[in-house]
């Protein structure tokens, strides 16, 4: 099968899509961007190239059947098993790296007592992990980092103290270990890792209510189809530094402007919040981009604002949104200065402001960042499109849709629950075109 | 005798000090850090300023005067207040006596003050807001390469060809630093290289205040730091400035000992004072 | 803001420049023209001759020359720190001197290198002027800059305060004030400095070369309007009016610096060929813009190739009108010689007031074919900057073409960063070429 | 009335971003108007003697949520004409008929194109000064400027400008410009009578009040401050110099206040005192005003000091006369008349042994941490060591 990708390289996520001939999705695929651009976009590709493999599973699978009407059921429960297979194998590979890491002066005459605490850690993360991936089971991020970070950092802090090793010690292990984790390239064998999620779940008597001969078959089926990478189009804030030559690289501004028409025909502008920057473009009914604007050199007001104040709470990034929308009123700020963010905040609390108040004035604060950069590209037309990883915050979205009917009057807004892969869509697109454009070749 | 403390509430850490002062001999009793780490910043003061009490033996009641700096001005149980400028200046020449301008870098800002041979705060100018140099920065930083806070300034040390960081933003500046990563920076160069960067605009700081000479000292969190105490050294050099720029292991009590000694100061002149009107 | 870089930046240290740029006679002959005012100026004290130091928008050269006065111009120096990256560290050797960081930058690079021991982009020191001639048109920063100035050589200054056309035109009143000043303050002032008695005759002998040389540097700057345009109206323009725009207006030098340069134009106008670029010859002109805004100076040359690398070409500029709006039809005129000079100072680019400027560009978009305008917004001057993101909405609304908008700063080079630059041009370019394609289909089902 | 009374009052009429007393009183008689100016200056007089009323707008302060302002302004351009643009794009100007902007820098002269542009109904002028002093040169060239003035809001206002109802408004303001001195001498003599916030405040409300209103209003604070008994704190006493345009919050004059400071003379609103003394009343009310302006109004960054060994002793002078010992040189950021003055004032104190700060802010600053710092660490240097 041709396939043709899209990869946006963002400041804080890099984002993939992969597209069929007939400008389908087939899959997304997001990981968090890393020192390693190529990495970065090789994982978010891998990740894309798994989901793929769940869409062609539904195909399969609808064929089935007998199985509609638990489709959804079933494909879910793959799909955690899955994750929680690669997550365990994640784990493994941390584990083994924080123990060669904890070598040096540092740990000179610690050594053994590091390895024995890192791996009383691991035992026990390894053992709240199915308990992650439960179904129902809320996680604070997608991202493996974030999620044995938190866990880790959890764990750690006890057993540090009662071994007398210190907190310090064990996070300095993780901190240099999660890197080079990170930057390991996808290991290859994914279908194996589809096989044993497969088996977990059989083995654990899940009813798939149908033969598990026939679900075996089905999904080796699925996983025996070759997707063909047939043309890539990298975007986004680290395009330049891609391994692209000239042809496979589109500014995001015209990715965005294109993917937004994708996903809403109707739009006619879209705002983009992420992680450092802020875009406003104007597009026509065909999806060019009439106008942009975006934010000048300063990083205030994006989402990485709000990355340093969850850092600074020591909460999620999902949990900001909920706790805002608990306010009963908005603190006023100034200051979207995203360094001073972690000022601002203890300032406010220290004049005794409430926590769920100041996160709304902090919402607020963004939002009107962004209505200026509308305002500066001339304004919102009928439909609006919100996307970028911010658009995924429901405080951030009640201001913004607060603010648009003030100044604007009724506006269509949509928000696409994949709107943080809008980029990726539209590069992914320009890559389809290319190849009808007569273009050929991979990548470099 | 007098008995007095010194409350310097940060934004990274509190530093509490006692000391006995007698005539013109201090003797310093108790020396406490307490990081921040998201707690709240008044609660943190009042009990690391109970503990203190504890380590010394001595009661809320045998304090003749507590005096916070820093952000402790809403502390229920100080005395007075004192801006950090002016303790600063004070603990610098407590701690160096031939010091004539001090650097205090902290969690967020820069400043440096020039002083006379008696802390007197004679100009002074502090990092505007913008503020990559800033200790939560470098913090950050280290984090994310993986170096703990007390490996950074031996690191530093072993670099071999700096790349210093050109925002002026330390969020564009993490990416500076996640590009460097990518371009197979060492971590030692990345570290020297936002050393420099914050020395350049320290060195400038120090500068504008001009008229300096003889010794600098740091003080605050990151004297703590000998990699940016090396990079600040060069980077005098490289200017051709005249000065020795130094630090002293407890330069970060700095604040707090400064806030200390005035308080002494500001007791004995208030019973003076009372005698005064008593006689 | 203001003025120009002048031919002497043209070979701009080796380094920077791999490849040495096209040498064409005109070229050369500005080359030798500044490096001999810049001869002058090192000589003057030891040659007995007096110095004025004067800025470039609303300049008065031709009443200096009747003095005998050199012509020290701060801004050029400024901007000459600029394109041999010198400017920098006097920037940031003003401002530990106490300069804000928020202030013009052009002010700083001159204080930093007067505080520097005054030595001049040629590596030679520029000597203290006798008088501060502060002719002040367009912007309110010159007053304070030349106060600063005073401060330090403790000389003569002479002010001539040029009203600005708020209202969108010059009226009697602003005239008869600026021949007053000139008359009552300035002239008197200059002869005391210099001993020389002013001689009308000679002003009108001046202006009425100065009026040759305009002709010839409007004729050039119009010959854009051809497609393929022969030059470059920003980048090139910048080289353009550096002789009208200093110390060479109303000199021979000049007159004959642009029958050459017309001369040179003109051939490539008949072979059909694009500008003249360091990057060598622009041989596919694929987008026509105007761009309204200086240039930056501290990466004069790597910005000019993001457009060349794009087939971008320059058509109109208001830069180049910041000495002189010589296109709308304004000469030096020999019969009303101080008239003229007043007439001069008021009708300069920043002079004028915003609904004019607008209307300028949209003239430019209109009358050069251009795809589309071009913001490049200076941090350093508010003088042009602020209001232009209303004159880009404006010129959008009134021209349907699109505009673009990018910040950078003449001769700070902290302010320029070339991913930013270069990632906002690409998507405009990008965004031009795939509405035109969308209305070339439009208009393929259409007519043609 | 107390103190606080009246400060309520201007209180209210401060955080009013809808300017509604100047809509009443345009609504209590059909035909009247409302002319608007940004600061420093402008001639009043012939507003009033219009027949409108003048109207200083200074900002959106902190209060204001700027969206639509943004828009028309790069990071590097202070804050004042973006919230003054905000002010209009909403709507809260809709009333005004006509809008003066000075000479006082790029920023407000670009500003009297883009209202032009943006607010066609509006009578947007600039209003241009002479920075030559000479009676029979800028001064001519200021009594044609004031003449073309008088016309314009004449034919704004229906019914031209006559001689006679110009020398009654040049009266009204005269007895307003003294209250003001007064109130500043007062301050100045007992400043823990006076508070900057509330002199700050009081100031503010002779911006949008009718002048006779406001003098009225300033006799009374007069009245009751002197006979208030308020604590006389330890405070260092300081001139503030550098805010004549873009206002600080009013926090921030707090916050100097609480940091130990009592402000004795500052440069806020330098439009309610701009002639330092009477205007005359005998001969053309115009050729006075023009020479007032050229021999006898205040001096400021904005205005050219043509002889250099004057520069700067302006701001000696005040230190003196109001027996400061020091001066805060308080800016709003990017702007160029202040921060370009900046360093030769400083240079000034520096030959005349006053010590001195400097800090920058915006009128929405939030973060008054440093601020308190820098003024708190002054006002302790210049205490604990002036006795020592
Ligand atoms: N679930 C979420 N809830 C709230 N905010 C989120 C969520 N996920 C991502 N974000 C925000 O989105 C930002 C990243 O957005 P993204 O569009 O991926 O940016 P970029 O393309 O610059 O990497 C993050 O900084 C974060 O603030
Ligand atoms: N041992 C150390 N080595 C290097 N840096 C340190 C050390 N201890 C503290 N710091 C730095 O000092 C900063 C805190 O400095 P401090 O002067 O206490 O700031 P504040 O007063 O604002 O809280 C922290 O951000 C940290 O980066
Ligand atoms: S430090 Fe803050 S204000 Fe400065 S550029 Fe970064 S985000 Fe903007
Ligand atoms: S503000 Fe602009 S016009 Fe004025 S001196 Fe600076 S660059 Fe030139
Ligand atoms: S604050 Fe300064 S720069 Fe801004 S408008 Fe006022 S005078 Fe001009």
């Amino acid at each position: 099968m041709h396939t043709f990708i899209g990869i946006d390289l963002g400041s804080t996520t890099t984002k993939a899509v992969l597209m069929d001939e007939n400008m389908e999705v087939l899959g997304r695929g997001i990981t968090n961007s890393r020192s390693n651009y190529d990495t970065a976009s090789r994982v978010a590709k891998h990740e894309a190239l798994i989901n793929a493999r769940f869409t062609l599973f539904r195909r399969a699978f609808a064929e089935l059947p007998g199985v509609a009407d638990r489709l959804d059921a079933l494909l879910a429960d793959l799909e955690r098993s899955f994750r929680l297979e690669q997550f365990l194998e994640e784990l493994g590979e941390l584990e083994r790296t924080c123990i060669e890491n904890a070598r040096g002066d540092r740990f000179a005459g610690k050594e053994r007592a590091t390895r024995e605490a890192l791996e009383a850690v691991f035992a026990t993360l390894r053992q709240e992990a199915p308990a992650l991936f439960a179904p129902g089971a809320k996680r604070k991020s997608d991202f493996f980092r974030d999620i044995a970070g938190s866990r880790f950092m959890a764990v750690a802090e006890p057993i540090g103290k009662t071994s007398g090793l210190g907190y310090d010690l064990l996070l300095n292990v993780y901190d240099k270990s999660i890197i080079e984790v990170e930057n390991r390239p996808p290991s290859g064998d994914m279908n194996g890792r589809f096989l044993r999620a497969l088996r977990r779940l059989l083995d654990g008597g899940a009813d798939l209510g149908v033969a598990q001969g026939d679900v075996m078959r089905t999904v080796q089926g699925a996983l025996d189809v070759a997707l063909e990478e047939t043309y890539v189009v990298g975007t986004g804030y680290g395009r330049v530094t891609l391994p692209f030559s000239k042809e496979h690289i589109r500014s995001e501004i015209l990715c965005h402007g294109l993917g937004a028409h994708i996903m809403y025909p109707g739009t006619r502008t879209v705002l983009d919040i992420g992680g450092q920057d802020t875009k406003a473009i104007q597009v026509d009914p065909n999806g060019i981009v009439e106008n942009f604007q975006m934010n000048d050199r300063c990083a205030a007001g994006c989402g990485r604002y709000l990355g340093y104040i969850a850092d600074e709470m020591n909460i999620g990034l999902h949990e900001l949104g909920p706790m805002a929308m608990q306010a009963t009123r908005s603190v006023r700020i100034n200051s979207t200065c995203t360094v001073f963010a972690g000022a601002e905040l203890r300032d406010r609390l220290a004049l005794g402001e409430k926590r769920e108040d100041i996160m709304a004035g902090l919402h607020r604060a963004i939002i009107l960042r962004a209505m200026s950069i509308l305002s500066r590209s001339g304004g919102v037309r009928d439909q609006f499109t919100f996307t970028g990883g911010v658009a995924k915050n429901e405080a951030a979205v009640r201001e913004l849709a607060k603010l648009v009917k003030e100044n604007y009057g009724d506006r269509t807004i949509n928000i696409n629950p994949d709107s943080i892969y809008t980029g990726a869509l539209g590069a992914a697109a320009f890559s389809r075109r290319s190849v009808e454009n007569g273009a050929t070749g991979g990548v470099s | 005798m007098t008995i007095t403390a010194g409350v310097d509430v940060g934004t990274g850490s509190i530093k509490t000090v006692l000391f006995e002062v007698e005539g013109g001999r201090t003797h310093w009793l108790v020396r406490r850090t307490d990081r921040v780490r998201q707690r709240d910043p008044l609660k943190l003061a009042a009990q690391a300023y109970d503990q203190a009490l504890e380590e010394a033996g001595l009661r809320r009641g045998d304090v003749h005067y507590v005096a916070t700096t820093g952000e402790g001005e809403s502390l229920d149980f100080h005395t007075g207040h004192f801006y950090s400028m002016t303790t600063h200046a004070r603990g610098a020449i407590y701690l160096e006596p031939s010091a004539r301008a001090v650097l205090d870098v902290g969690a967020l800002h820069g400043r440096a003050i020039r002083v006379d041979a008696r802390g007197k705060v004679l100009t002074y100018k502090m990092t505007s807001q913008c503020a990559s140099g800033s200790g939560q920065f470098l913090e950050n930083i280290a984090r994310y390469l993986g170096v703990g806070q007390d490996e950074i300034g031996k690191l530093s040390r072993q670099a071999d060809n700096p790349e210093k960081v050109s925002g002026i933003c330390a969020v564009l500046a993490e990416t500076d630093v996640i590009n460097m990563v990518s371009r197979n920076i060492s971590a030692p160069n990345i570290l020297k290289g936002i050393h420099l960067s914050m020395s350049d605009r320290l060195a400038k700081l120090l500068k504008t205040i001009g008229g300096i000479d003889g010794t600098v000292l740091m003080t605050g969190g990151l004297a703590l730091d000998d990699g940016l105490l090396a990079a600040m050294q060069e980077t005098m050099q490289r200017e051709k400035v005249a000065v020795q720029v130094t630090a002293h292991r407890d330069s970060i009590y700095a604040g707090a000992i400064g806030a200390a000694l005035w308080g002494a100061f500001r007791h004995e002149k208030l019973a003076r004072l009372d005698a005064l009107a008593a006689a | 803001m203001t003025a120009t870089a002048t031919a002497a930046a043209r070979p701009a240290p080796k380094t920077a420049a791999p490849r040495e740029a096209i040498k064409e006679p005109s070229m050369v002959k500005q080359k030798e023209m500044i490096a001999g005012n810049y001869e002058k100026l090192a000589t003057a004290k030891a040659m007995g001759r007096k110095v004025a130091s004067t800025f470039v928008p609303g300049n008065l050269n031709e009443l200096i020359m009747c003095f005998d006065l050199v012509n020290n111009l701060p801004e050029i120096n400024a901007i000459q720190n600029g394109l041999r990256k010198k400017s920098g560290q006097l920037i940031v050797e003003a401002e530990k001197r106490g300069q804000s960081e928020d202030v013009c930058t052009y002010v700083k690079s001159d204080l930093g290198m007067l505080a520097k021991g005054n030595i001049g982009p040629d590596g030679r020191p520029i000597p203290s002027p006798d008088v501060l001639l502060l002719s002040y048109t367009g912007c309110f920063t010159f007053m304070k800059w030349f106060e600063l100035l005073r401060e330090q050589y403790k000389c003569e200054t002479v002010m001539l305060h040029v009203p600005y056309e708020g209202e969108g035109k010059v009226t009697e009143n602003m005239r008869a004030y600026i021949v007053k000043q000139l008359r009552e303050d300035v002239i008197p002032t200059l002869e005391r400095v210099s001993g020389v008695k002013f001689d009308i005759d000679r002003l009108r002998e001046y202006l009425r070369e100065s009026a040759r040389a305009e002709e010839d540097l409007v004729w050039t700057l119009e010959s854009a309007k051809h497609k393929p345009s022969p030059i470059d109206a920003y980048f090139g323009g910048v080289y353009y009016i550096g002789p009208i725009f200093t110390a060479f207006r109303g000199t021979p030098d000049a007159t004959e610096y642009y029958r050459l340069l017309r001369q040179e134009v003109q051939q490539r106008l008949d072979a059909g060929q694009g500008p003249v670029t360091p990057e060598g010859e622009l041989s596919k002109e694929k987008y026509r813009l105007v761009v309204e805004g200086p240039p930056n100076y501290t990466s004069f040359r790597d910005f000019w190739k993001m457009f060349y690398d794009e087939g971008a070409v320059v058509v109109a500029s208001t830069y180049t009108k910041v000495g002189g709006t010589y296109d709308l039809g304004f000469r030096h005129d020999p019969d009303h010689p101080l008239e003229s000079l007043a007439e001069y100072c008021l009708g300069c680019y920043t002079n004028r007031n915003l609904p004019g400027r607008i209307d300028m560009i949209e003239k430019y978009l209109n009358e050069y074919e251009a795809d589309g305008l071009l913001v490049n917004s200076i941090k350093s001057c508010n003088s042009f900057s602020a209001g232009q993101l209303l004159m880009l909405r404006e010129i959008e609304r009134r021209t349907g073409k699109p505009a673009a908008f990018i910040e950078t700063d003449l001769v700070d080079p902290r302010y320029f960063s070339p991913a930013n630059v270069k990632n906002r041009l690409e998507s405009y370019f990008q965004m031009v070429e795939q509405k035109r394609r969308g209305a070339g289909v439009a208009a393929a089902a259409a007519v043609h | 009335m107390s103190t606080s009374d009246i400060v309520a009052r201007c209180t209210g009429l401060f955080e009013d971003l809808n300017f509604v007393y100047a809509r009443e009183w345009k609504a209590a008689r059909p035909g009247r108007k409302v002319v608007g100016y940004m600061p420093f200056y402008v001639p009043r007089e012939l507003i009033h003697a219009a027949g409108a009323l003048p109207m200083g707008v200074l900002g959106g302060g902190d209060q204001l949520e700027v969206i639509h302002g943004d828009a028309y302004y790069q990071s590097y351009i202070c804050r004042i004409p973006r919230s003054t643009v905000e002010l209009g794009v909403t709507g809260r100007l809709d009333f005004v008929d006509g809008m003066l902007f000075p000479s006082i820098c790029d920023v407000i002269r670009n500003l009297s194109g883009m209202w032009k542009i943006m607010f066609p109904k509006t009578m947007a002028r600039y209003v241009d000064v002479p920075q030559n002093f000479r009676d029979d040169v800028g001064g001519e060239f200021y009594v044609n400027e004031l003449n073309e003035l008088r016309k314009d809001l004449g034919e704004l206002c229906g019914r031209p400008v006559d001689d006679e109802s110009l020398r009654h408004s040049i009266a009204l303001y005269n007895e307003n410009r003294r209250l003001v001195r007064e109130v500043y001498a007062f301050r100045a003599a007992a400043p823990w009578k006076a508070p900057s916030s509330e002199v700050y405040l009081l100031m503010r409300a002779g911006m949008v009040l009718a002048v006779e209103e406001h003098s009225r209003m300033l006799g009374e604070y007069l009245e009751a401050a002197l006979a208030e008994n308020r604590p006389r704190r330890d405070n260092t006493r300081i001139v503030i110099t550098g805010a004549f345009c873009e206002q600080p919050p009013l926090s921030l004059i707090k916050s100097v206040e609480l940091a130990g400071c009592y402000i004795v003379d500052d440069d806020f609103m330098l439009v309610n005192r701009w002639e330092k003394a009477n205007v005359p009343l005998e001969g053309d009310p115009i050729r006075n005003l023009a020479c007032t302006y050229l021999h006898g109004s205040m001096s400021t960054s904005a205005k050219y000091e043509p002889d250099l060994s004057k520069k700067g002793l302006y701001l000696v002078d005040s230190v003196r006369r109001n027996r400061a010992e020091g001066v805060i040189f308080m800016a709003p950021s990017f702007c160029d008349p202040a921060l370009l003055e900046r360093p030769m004032l400083q240079n000034v104190l520096a030959a005349h042994g006053v010590p001195f700060i400097a800090f920058k802010y915006a009128e929405n600053s939030g973060q008054m941490a440093p601020i308190r710092e820098q003024a708190g660490t002054f006002a302790d240097s210049i205490k604990l060591w002036s006795e020592a």
